[in-house]
């Protein structure tokens, strides 16, 4: 994949001052990083507010890799939209308006490194390569979606707001404990996290710990500007980005529907941490063009012209505007694309359909890594009172 | 008397508002409580009603809502927070279980902290992890604070306000398997001629065995109740109604008389409610007794996956199966 | 086999050491445990032997200590994580309840959290609040978790290194009070022929009636059994060490010889692990009881002021006044 | 008490840029508010680097006082010390060396004002003229220092490290809800914590909460180096005052051993707090010259030299020289107040042995409100039980 010109290590170390300016809808550039217009227009680099300048540096074929995987993720979210209306998953988090925070962040991931994610992030989880179904299991509702988080270098979703961060940290702790910091080859990790789990006390304790040890963590900030119908203002008063400096470690605001900008700052703030320089909190500005989940409905809550506004600053949109006036790519390509979303989407759907539920004898399992007499006991209770109805099969 | 039909849900709305009428001291605190009218619309209309100062929509965070309903408590106002889901409570449990249930006791009765707390609990709907906990052991262990739970629409709208107008910290568990269960509710009843906030009550009589429950389980015991009839039981249900203080002075009196019991929740079995009603009911009525109080729970394991959940809950099957075995003892 | 005499405190401290030695993932974490060696001293010089790596201070915040502990515990590595006092544990519960006793559930057997978590518990050393609680119940009822207690040095030696090398996610409960009690102990028994970390044992054989209890109220119930001798009565006492699982066949075998018995802790009695083994021997020995099961608990109020815990902590005449209401049942 | 020219309402409601210093045991006066050297000098104002400008004009009856107020709280504390000495209390927590920064954020108090303390704050509650003998019940073990925090506009102590900051928040937005905020007779909530006590969640929840409601409270962290023995850097990285920045109002960082900058920086910013500005954090830059409490062996974590250096700062000492060098005050006034602070002592010493022991069926009592059935038939229980034993009188 893609590989940018960060500066990274060019970066001071010092984080930014305040701005002063109330939390608002629309950052000024100046507190923004920005390298690709909502028309599309490219911008060579940007110097965040304490000089460290951001560019990016890709080939044609890995821009149109960066398109490719937008409309991918979306696509695939789409059809797990459609797949909770049929009734086929309980519930689903669309990361609709959300693919250029995930891509650029997840793409900026380096083998090595570890993320740690919300509900949300099944675009960085396609980023990192794995199967998209794998989350699958916990919107079902045939497991609560668990995999091996050291197989995929990607935690298990966590559904408690914030408690993520800590393990995270945890981890990053970790990783400077095996001396897996230092060098190119360093490892880092990023915690996932929202606008609304700012507040939580969880994740202020987790800047705590890793700016005590130094941890080699990036804090990566999806704003979308919503805990589920609580506008940004019930979380802070100031732009999130500037938490950091309380707690010692840089923070960037970057224009989340930037997938160029998105891509430069966290792979800046990975390889510092890498590098053991210790934790940045990067703000990916943007926003739930949907609803928070498929049970809630936003228009209780929000505005048809709040929605449209940010309509225009589409993720995608730019990128195909920019591929399109630089001639990086033409219409084959993005009918391409298009088939291959198709056909991807549709083999989703299929795989989903045919989950299988789980054996009711099942839910006594992995309580405890080596059993327990009292849930064996329990198990034989289900297995005769299940055997007491005729037919049953468990 | 004006009666409607409402359900559940609906119930505990109106009965909030009643409360915030009541009382301008009365504010309802929690996440999404405002606009949106919370995720399951209990406080629907009220903030548009009552204004920003009244309903307040919190920054999220669990014992951000409690920490400042205690301080808020102390200025003179009457909280009532509302969490999300039953496993969302836990980033709050130091500020309930060391501050909220203790500061009245170690004021020596010179500061009352009446919040009230409000828990939707309880599995049934299909939903992912944390959201189908029922977690009132817990808080039924903890001195100092009172707990309730509703089972139908008329509980449901009185109870709230009950538990509005009570000193105490009361924490209340609402079945929201059952939200939308409709009832008839006398809204214009005067509330200090209710039945009692603390007190169970039976809601079926019966001779052969008493079926005890509470919250969403009332529903599931009545229904095995009525099931028990073609086997030609006759089963008393006794809804608990308050988890903290017990009332069992009616269960006694119906064990005594049926010699058999059988105590249904959705929580774990250990260390549960039932062990605590099992065990008294034993202190109590010791030579009354034709078989030991049994216990049909959900299963010593965490809450399963959604499509699990049938067969980790209580359900009309297992409750008559344990009935079985009461008379097989 | 060496034997030594250590007090309890200094038995883990011993038992901390050899689980350091033995393997280096292991770490150490929590409040004060560095240059201090914790309030107590229970780690009392390990940092100055394995560093600040191994044995780590950590900022104040409980939740914290248990939310990174996860991520090390995911990364490879087996925290002990010490809760400075019980009270103190409940910033942390979130983390406990909902993250570390799920992560090897809801992971499907692919995650395991081998955490330990210390914590002193119990009353009687004339604290002020927040210092003498015993929050046992609360794990015990959450599944995913096992809850030990010891209650003698050998126990306590054995225990914590046994707690450290198992998977599970371990609630480690240390009888604070019981810290300077001193006994034998055999320092280099190997430790998987060591009697296993999830089994009660009959600490006092007997015929009359049987005694359970756990941590530090094993030496109350032994003293009791001492006192009963007088009134001609042979009490047998059981130590439980592990509250969840319970392992109550040996419980029952006592109490199908007995007839009666007594449960003893610390912990208020309402839906504590009382009314639990109260619930199951009922259901278990219901024909050989001649009386129910009775308990001798913390009074269901907050824990008092110091000059009143003599008053509210059970001691061997309330233990005794039990044992006679059971005979005279 | 004295007044002093705090300058409050000119200050700016920006939140002071981080320093970038690490958190050192001596920080430049740059960032540390004084008006009063260890010498005994005078500083006449000064100006701390968000503009804002401090100084204090106390009569010469006002100085006097608050060298009264600070001699007699140590002489409390230190009777209070050989009163656990000698197993007449459980345990204490002694305030030496924080003399001034209660004395000073206390005096800074305005009677309609509210205290959150933690378990230290025998100062701030002395000078609040509450009678001293308040908080011996807790620590005697005859109660558990209940007291009626609306009657003393002083709440009850609070030992779980930092729950008390959520309470003062909620207190705080009270005020404001009851529109008890806007001119001179505002009403304002000042929070006290620890330096320990700013890595909770809680203390970090109430920040959120406070910003987000502009609630009128100060929080006052008395930074007394040290969380028992855990010394500074296991909280923070840079120094505490800036963790304000983060959250979007201003921090200010006082010479905590000087009793006249800790009252004008607490008086500036309460004054802010109740003309509505919002919350402030105050950090008063002290250290604990005695052990954490009467069970702690400081020995174990620091090094006589850095006790010596403080002693060097002792706020008494500067305050008895700028008397002396100024003439304000005479060794007759100084042996006056030795000997009233010996009488007080004696005094609180007398009522401390006379506290009567609990009488063990209140044990019972206050659980709730208006009783429950099981507590009464628990209480019943003992009643009977303890009248079984010969001569008991309950
Ligand atoms: C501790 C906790 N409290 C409440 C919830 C319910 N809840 C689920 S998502 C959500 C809002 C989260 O907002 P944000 O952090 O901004 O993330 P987003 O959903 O916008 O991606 C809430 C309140 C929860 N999951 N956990
Ligand atoms: C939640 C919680 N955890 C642990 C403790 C034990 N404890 C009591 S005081 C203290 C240190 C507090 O340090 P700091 O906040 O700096 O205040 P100081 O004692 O220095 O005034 C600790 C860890 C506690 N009281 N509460
Ligand atoms: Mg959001
Ligand atoms: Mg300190």
């Amino acid at each position: 994949m893609a590989k940018g010109d960060t500066a990274g290590k060019a970066r001071g170390k010092r984080a930014t001052p305040r701005s002063g300016k109330p939390a608002g809808k629309t950052p000024n550039t100046g507190d923004l990083v920005q390298l690709l217009t909502p028309d599309g227009d490219r911008i060579d680099k940007v110097t965040w507010i304490d000089g460290t300048e951001y560019r990016v540096d890709f080939t044609d074929e890995e821009y149109r890799g960066l398109y490719r995987d937008l409309v991918l993720v979306r696509r695939l979210d789409a059809e797990a939209t459609a797949l909770q209306r049929q009734g086929e998953l309980g519930i689903w988090a669309s990361l609709l308006g959300q693919e250029a925070a995930q891509v650029g962040s997840g793409r900026a991931l380096r083998p090595q490194d570890m993320a740690f994610p919300t509900y949300r992030e099944h675009g960085v989880l396609y980023c990192r390569g794995i199967d998209p179904i794998m989350p699958f299991g916990l919107f079902r509702g045939v497991d609560l979606g668990g995999w091996d988080p050291n197989e995929f270098k990607f935690n298990m979703y966590t559904i408690v707001i914030g408690a993520q961060t800590l393990h995270a940290t945890g981890y990053a702790m970790g990783v400077a404990m095996d001396g897996r910091t230092g060098g190119d080859d360093g490892e880092a990790v990023i915690a996932y996290f929202g606008d609304g789990a700012s507040a939580q006390g969880d994740v202020n304790e987790a800047f705590i710990w890793s700016a005590v040890f130094n941890a080699p963590i990036v804090f990566f900030c999806q704003n979308n500007q919503y805990a589920i119908s609580e506008p940004l203002e019930r979380q802070t008063r100031i732009p999130l980005y500037q938490r950091a400096a309380g707690f010692g470690f840089p923070g960037v605001r970057v224009d989340g529907n930037d997938v160029l900008a998105t891509y430069a700052v966290t792979r800046a703030a990975l390889d510092n941490a890498r590098h053991g320089q210790g934790p940045t909190l990067v703000e990916a500005f943007t926003y739930r063009m949907g609803a928070h989940t498929t049970t809630d409905d936003p228009t209780r809550y929000r505005i048809a012209s709040e929605v449209e506004a940010w309509q225009a600053k589409d993720p995608i949109a730019r990128v195909k505007a920019f591929l399109t006036k630089q001639r990086i790519a033409d219409d084959a390509f993005f009918a391409e694309v298009d088939e291959q979303a198709k056909q991807e989407a549709l083999r989703l759907r299929e795989r989903v359909l045919e989950m299988p539920d789980p054996k009711p004898l099942s839910l006594f399992d992995h309580v405890y890594p080596h059993g327990s007499p009292e849930i064996d006991a329990q198990r034989d209770f289900m297995a005769r009172y299940l055997d007491s109805f005729e037919g049953s099969v468990h | 008397m004006a009666t409607e039909t409402l359900t559940l849900g609906k119930a505990i709305n109106r009965g909030l508002r009643r409360a915030l009428e009541h009382d301008p001291k009365v504010v309802i605190m929690g996440e999404d409580v405002g606009k949106l009218g919370g995720v399951f619309r209990i406080t629907d209309g009220l903030q548009k009603d009552f204004g920003e100062n009244r309903v307040i929509d919190t920054p999220l965070a669990e014992s951000g809502i409690i920490g400042t309903a205690v301080g808020l408590a102390i200025r003179g106002y009457r909280p009532i927070c509302e969490i999300q889901f039953d496993g969302f409570v836990y980033p709050a449990y130091d500020q309930i279980v060391s501050q909220v249930a203790k500061m009245h006791f170690r004021s020596q009765g010179k500061v009352t902290v009446p919040i009230v707390i409000r828990i939707p609990f309880g599995g049934g709907i299909g939903a992912v992890e944390h959201h189908s906990e029922s977690p009132e052991a817990y808080f039924a262990h903890t001195a100092g604070l009172k707990v309730v739970s509703c089972s139908n629409p008329q509980d449901a709208y009185t109870m709230i306000q009950q538990a509005v107008i009570s000193d105490d910290p009361v924490i209340f568990f609402e079945p929201k398997r059952r939200y939308h269960e409709k009832g008839t509710v006398e809204v214009d009843a005067p509330l200090d001629e209710a039945y009692p906030l603390h007190a169970s009550r039976v809601v079926r009589p019966g001779r052969d065995a008493t079926l005890l429950a509470y919250g969403p389980m009332v529903r599931t015991a009545l229904d095995a109740a009525t099931a028990a009839e073609e086997d030609g039981r006759d089963l008393e249900v006794i809804d608990l109604r308050t988890l903290s203080p017990l009332d069992l002075a009616p269960v006694y009196e119906s064990v005594r008389r049926t010699g058999r019991c059988v105590v249904v929740h959705e929580a774990p079995g250990n260390v549960g409610l039932g062990a605590e009603i099992a065990a008294r009911i034993t202190e109590n009525c010791f030579y009354s007794l034709e078989s030991p109080v049994l216990r049909v729970t959900g299963f010593d394991t965490p809450y399963p996956a959604a499509r699990l959940e049938e067969d980790y809950l209580p359900n009309l099957d297992r409750v008559l199966e344990a009935v079985d075995r009461t008379f097989g003892w």
